[in-house]
């Protein structure tokens, strides 16, 4: 029900504010599908640092084919998905002998060799000034130029990708990620081929990742290496640490949220990397469970609240 | 290559070693004693720069005052990040880390405020001229952070092995709970390797000031490095973290100028990337400082 | 031909050898305590079997088949199935939860299933069979508790639970125990012996508490300093000399002058 | 009395590892807690020297409340830790490891008669004073460890398992500078699996199962009692015992 609430309003909206505020919308979209599929792959416990490399990969795939195989738009995203899945499985694979912070740490080299070799091969990449005239976007013979088509087009995308990732989260397979994070030795002898596990929920990620690169390729029209850079990442850790990654919610809560917060601090400008930086550290410390953490306690009687904190007045006590 | 390009670049690798070697020396030591993987260690470098470039250029003091001042400073800032940071996210390495890319953000945009934003800062060289062998040159300013990497890891290895802070120090890097089990609080030892690492990217960064383009973001590139030159020696080696800084800041010098920039990057990385597959606990195994 | 055997079998940490040249055969219906001091490699021996550790040297033959080297998972569907010393489940899970989980080889998905939704005939029968195992076990009452709720008591018998659930011909339970108060201790015994009455199930039993294996193993396989020390009934093994040496030590070594 | 534990309860989360055991130390004597492993024995020790902390009873030292002292002021107090499976430093040598093991003292005078002390105990460290600790045999690491703890002039030494590992003629030397030391007056409780050997060092024991002191009396008499060894092998009872070994 709350669902189609929120759908029914996103469908109006568009056309009651203003075009930057209708790009605003998309990008959001794009970075709702890339945050939940971040959370997907950290569902087995593998916190990467290369899930925006990801998307790069596969906004390159669709600036490529699209440009030069003239592959359309509707075809092209969920190819650019495909090829994402493909490298990500490749890379995966060296990375299975790491886990935790080493994990994470690999990760991010294997992401900047690839950043790299944008960077570095000029035929096809384009080098530092990556790839400019991606063909406009047509969908049945739409012009997707047009800020609100191309509005609808990302909402559908991010729709149908965040079912897809909430069906996931609800299988069975799933729950065999959660085990992995868990304890991966007990999953592993319960049967669990954790390699193979692992390699399926980092593949899926990179799928959905390459969707939201393809998205972010289209919308720009231009590509270079610059928008896939670390500070990027960075960014998508903070919504993730922010809304929790516990639940399927969790990522969500904290694109939304902080999408708003950038908005609102548009005069902000320069201080905003300290305001995020310090509402990082800040989750980190006292919330790390994120946002989502908090949902619980919204359930509990107002009694408890009061025994609760009642409780925390006297750790405050000295001694 | 040529003889005189063979010295210049010989000559700029052991500078670029030197400059690696005081950087990645104090990661190593605060993630070889409790494992604090410090992010923001490339902002404290920065942060090191610009202290010398207040006190140096605006206040018009000795370049070596704005040195000396520069190392206390920072210092304090790696103890202030353990107080904050590190003692809260305790045993997670990761939390640690991503706490500290907020501190670096938090640190950039606070160098910004503080000195201004638009152009690099510019310093005056404080020693003119460059050391000529042959056709090559090398500025002296560039060759000074050679003895002070020097004299620096010869003090620290003084203060590792024949100050019985320092000792205490190893042994908590190697059995934190024996240790406490002697009477060594291990908190005020994770202080003082947070102290150190401060201090070692304090004097690197005020020592490269005058040549390097200071800007609230230098530390960036230089972190990277660092984490590179860890993971290739050893995370918990100190020794490591030495031996990795001359290779590496000879590959990076030498493909730079054979090659290109990117190039080398990408090999460093790539280096980095095949230890962490292959030989996860580093060149130099599992030693400890 | 046992159900498994293990022929040879070493492994060692560096220059340390912490399983030397074992044999053990177990046949099917059995249950086969192994026992032997601190370090004595009873672990070691567990994991090199279970596929936790790969083995230095020799076989292990699971109903004939090459078992060594295997990824636990593989001998884990191939029928044999361990437990863990240390309480070992998903917290985040409930009871059945757990056993669910713990179904996974006999609830194969794909991630399309997953999406289209078309596995739920096989999620009813998986889940009668999770909700027998949670009877058989006397975890009933418990049923929907998360796991890291449950008293140790039902911890360890949700481990067993799991074990179960993955339909093994061998189990292979590491201190099931271990921890226990008297009461629970009992119940696990009982329920040890009900899963080859019952359910024809094969059980190897590493354990500290000797009371435990004293009573329900058959036969106990000592090992002492990597290597087999005594095989033989209950009776057989306290009465063995070098078995009471092993485990009381001697003053012997002292010498004279003390 | 020197040390007393009364009732105490230690827990790992939900598993009671200590339950509710007493136990007094005798100023000059060695106290050894035996048992089968899993019995308790490293968590009583773990628990005295703040390691742990008891879920509830109370821990007496001298006289004073230890129950809530961290593990780094526990030297203060007079108790040297020897933890079971030795942790040395395995990367510093042997003479530093002794000088950490005298962290908390000053006197430079005293320092140096611990080292001639230790080095007269174990004349094989000061053979090997510059070697790296981790290089050491298992013996000599045990004795290292040993040594570390006599460093801080300890009242009290708590001894995880000395004789783990360790060949005959190892054991037969650590168990005479156990010896050694109770005869110039150290204070030792001393955690072993290796009963009789324990037995026969001691002038006191609690034999633990489960968690819970099921014997305890002079070590002499101890060493006697058929009990023990029903208790180590699981039978219940003697007579059952003997008629099942007569039939066997």
């Amino acid at each position: 029900m709350a669902v189609i609430t929120v759908l029914a309003v996103l469908c109006v909206i568009p056309f009651h504010m203003g075009l930057s505020r209708v790009d605003t919308a998309t990008v959001f979209f794009i970075s709702v599908i890339l945050a939940v599929s971040y959370r997907l792959i950290t569902t087995t416990g593998d916190w990467g640092f290369a899930h925006i490399i990801f998307q790069g990969v596969g906004a390159y795939a669709a600036a490529l084919l699209g440009k030069h195989a003239g592959i359309p738009f509707i075809v092209m995203v969920p190819l650019a998905g495909l090829v994402t899945a493909l490298v990500g499985a490749i890379v995966m694979y060296p990375m299975l002998r790491t886990k935790g912070f080493g994990f994470f740490i690999t990760s991010f080299a294997f992401g900047e060799l690839i950043r790299m070799i944008w960077v570095k091969v000029k035929d096809p990449f384009g080098g530092v000034g990556g790839i400019i005239n991606i063909p406009m976007p047509e969908l049945f013979g739409l012009k997707l130029f047009s800020l609100v088509n191309y509005y609808f087009a990302c909402m559908v995308f991010m729709v149908v990708s965040v079912f897809i990732m909430w069906r996931i989260d609800r299988s069975r397979i799933a729950n065999a990620w959660k085990a992995i994070h868990t304890d991966d030795m007990l999953a592993e002898c319960m049967g669990v081929n954790v390699a193979r596990y692992r390699t399926l929920a980092f593949t899926v990620g990179c799928f959905f990742a390459g969707i939201a690169g393809a998205l972010v390729a289209y919308r720009l029209g231009s590509i270079d290496p610059h928008n896939f850079n670390i500070n990027e990442m960075v960014y998508l850790v903070i919504w993730v640490v922010i809304g929790g990654a516990a639940t399927f919610w969790g990522p969500l809560i904290g694109v939304t949220l902080l999408t708003v917060v950038f908005e609102l601090s548009r005069e902000l400008e320069e201080w905003r990397p300290m305001m995020f930086g310090g509402i990082l550290i800040m989750f980190l410390i006292f919330l790390p469970g994120g946002i989502e953490s908090l949902l619980p306690a919204l359930r509990r009687p107002p009694s408890e609240h009061y025994a609760r904190f009642r409780k925390w007045l006297t750790t405050l006590r000295p001694g | 290559m040529d003889l005189d390009t063979f010295v210049q670049t010989l000559l700029n690798s052991i500078q670029t070693s030197s400059v690696y070697a005081l950087v990645a020396v104090g990661l190593a030591m605060a993630f070889g004693v409790m494992k604090m993987a410090n992010f923001a260690h490339g902002e404290f470098y920065m942060i090191g720069a610009y202290v010398l470039y207040q006190v140096y250029q605006l206040w018009g003091l000795n370049f070596w005052i704005g040195v000396v001042v520069a190392i206390p400073v920072v210092a304090l800032l790696g103890v202030a990040t353990e107080r904050v940071i590190f003692r809260n996210t305790g045993a997670n390495i990761l939390a640690g880390f991503m706490a500290t890319v907020g501190l670096g953000f938090v640190l950039q945009v606070a160098a910004l405020q503080i000195w201004g934003h638009g152009l690099m800062k510019r310093i005056d060289t404080p020693y003119m001229g460059a050391a000529e062998i042959g056709d090559a040159h090398v500025g002296w300013q560039r060759l000074i952070i050679i003895p002070c990497a020097i004299a620096m890891l010869i003090a620290l290895r003084w203060f590792l092995y024949n100050v019985k802070l320092g000792k205490a120090l190893r042994a908590c890097a190697q059995d934190p709970e024996t240790a406490s089990l002697q009477g060594i609080k291990v908190r005020n030892m994770t202080m003082l390797a947070m102290a150190i690492a401060g201090a070692s990217a304090g004097l690197a960064g005020a020592l490269m000031a005058p040549v390097a383009a200071i800007t609230p973001y230098m530390g960036h590139h230089i972190v990277i490095i660092a984490f590179i030159v860890i993971v290739v020696g050893g995370t918990a080696s100190v020794g490591g973290a030495v031996v990795a800084a001359i290779i590496l800041g000879f590959i990076h010098t030498f493909v730079t100028t054979l090659v290109d920039s990117t190039t080398a990057a990408m090999v460093g990385v790539g280096i980095m990337a095949l230890t962490l597959v292959v030989r996860p606990q580093g060149l130099l195994g599992r030693e400890t400082p | 031909m046992a159900l498994l055997e293990v022929r040879n079998l070493s492994k060692n940490f560096g220059g340390l050898a912490a399983v030397s040249e074992f044999d053990l055969d177990v046949e099917e219906g059995e249950i086969r305590g192994i026992i032997g001091p601190n370090g004595a490699g009873k672990t070691t021996l567990f994991n090199v079997i279970s596929g936790t550790l790969r083995p230095s040297g020799g076989s292990i033959n699971f109903e004939g088949q090459s078992i060594a080297g295997k990824r636990p998972s593989a001998i884990a569907a191939m029928g044999a199935v361990r437990t863990f010393q240390r309480t070992a489940l998903f917290e985040d899970f409930d009871t059945m939860g757990n056993v669910s989980i713990a179904r996974h080889l006999h609830a194969k998905e794909t991630i399309f299933g997953a999406i289209l939704g078309t596995a739920r005939k096989m999620e009813l029968a998986n889940e009668r069979r999770a909700e027998e195992i949670i009877e058989f076990i006397g975890l009933g009452e418990v049923k929907h508790e998360l796991a890291i709720n449950l008293s140790h008591g039902h911890q360890r018998a949700l481990n067993v639970a799991m074990a179960l659930a993955a339909e093994p011909r061998l189990l292979m339970l590491d201190e099931p125990v271990a921890g226990m108060n008297p009461g629970e201790t009992a119940v696990m015994t009982d329920i040890i012996r009900n899963l080859r009455k019952d359910w024809g199930i094969t059980v190897i039993l590493v354990e500290h508490d000797m009371r435990t294996v004293m009573d329900v193993c058959e036969q106990i396989t000592v090992i002492n300093f990597g290597r087999k020390l005594a095989e033989g009934t209950p009776d057989e093994i306290v009465s063995n000399d070098d078995v009471i040496e092993a485990y009381l030590g001697s003053e012997d070594i002292l010498g004279e002058d003390f | 009395m020197l040390l007393a534990l009364k009732d105490v309860w230690v827990h790992y989360r939900k598993v009671a590892a200590v339950r509710g055991i007493s136990i007094s130390v005798e100023e000059g004597e060695i106290v050894t807690l035996i048992g089968a492993n899993g019995a308790g024995k490293s968590t009583t020790l773990r628990t005295i020297s703040g390691l742990k902390r008891p879920s509830s009873g109370a821990i007496e030292f001298a006289g004073e409340r230890i129950d809530t002292v961290a593990p780094d002021q526990i030297t203060k107090f007079g108790i040297a830790h020897v933890p079971e499976g030795r942790h040395v430093f395995p990367y510093m040598s042997v003479v530093e490891n002794l000088e950490i093991g005298a962290y908390l003292r000053t006197d430079k005078a005293a320092i140096d008669k611990g080292y001639e002390e230790v080095f007269e105990h174990f004349p094989r460290l000061r053979e090997r004073r510059k070697q790296q600790a981790g290089t050491l045999s298992g013996g000599e690491q045990q004795m290292l460890a040993m040594g570390r703890a006599l460093m801080s002039d300890p009242k009290l030494i708590l001894m995880d398992e000395p004789s783990l590992g360790l060949s005959p003629i190892m054991c037969r030397e650590i168990a005479k500078i156990i010896r050694d030391l109770h005869q110039l007056g150290r204070t030792i409780v001393l955690v072993e699996q290796n009963a009789r050997l324990a037995l026969a060092l001691a002038q006191k024991g609690y034999v633990l199962e489960t968690g819970s002191i099921v014997l305890d009396g002079p070590a002499q008499e101890l060493r006697q009692n058929d009990e023990i060894k029903h208790t180590y092998l699981g039978i219940a009872s003697t007579g059952e015992a003997d008629g099942k070994s007569d039939n066997a």
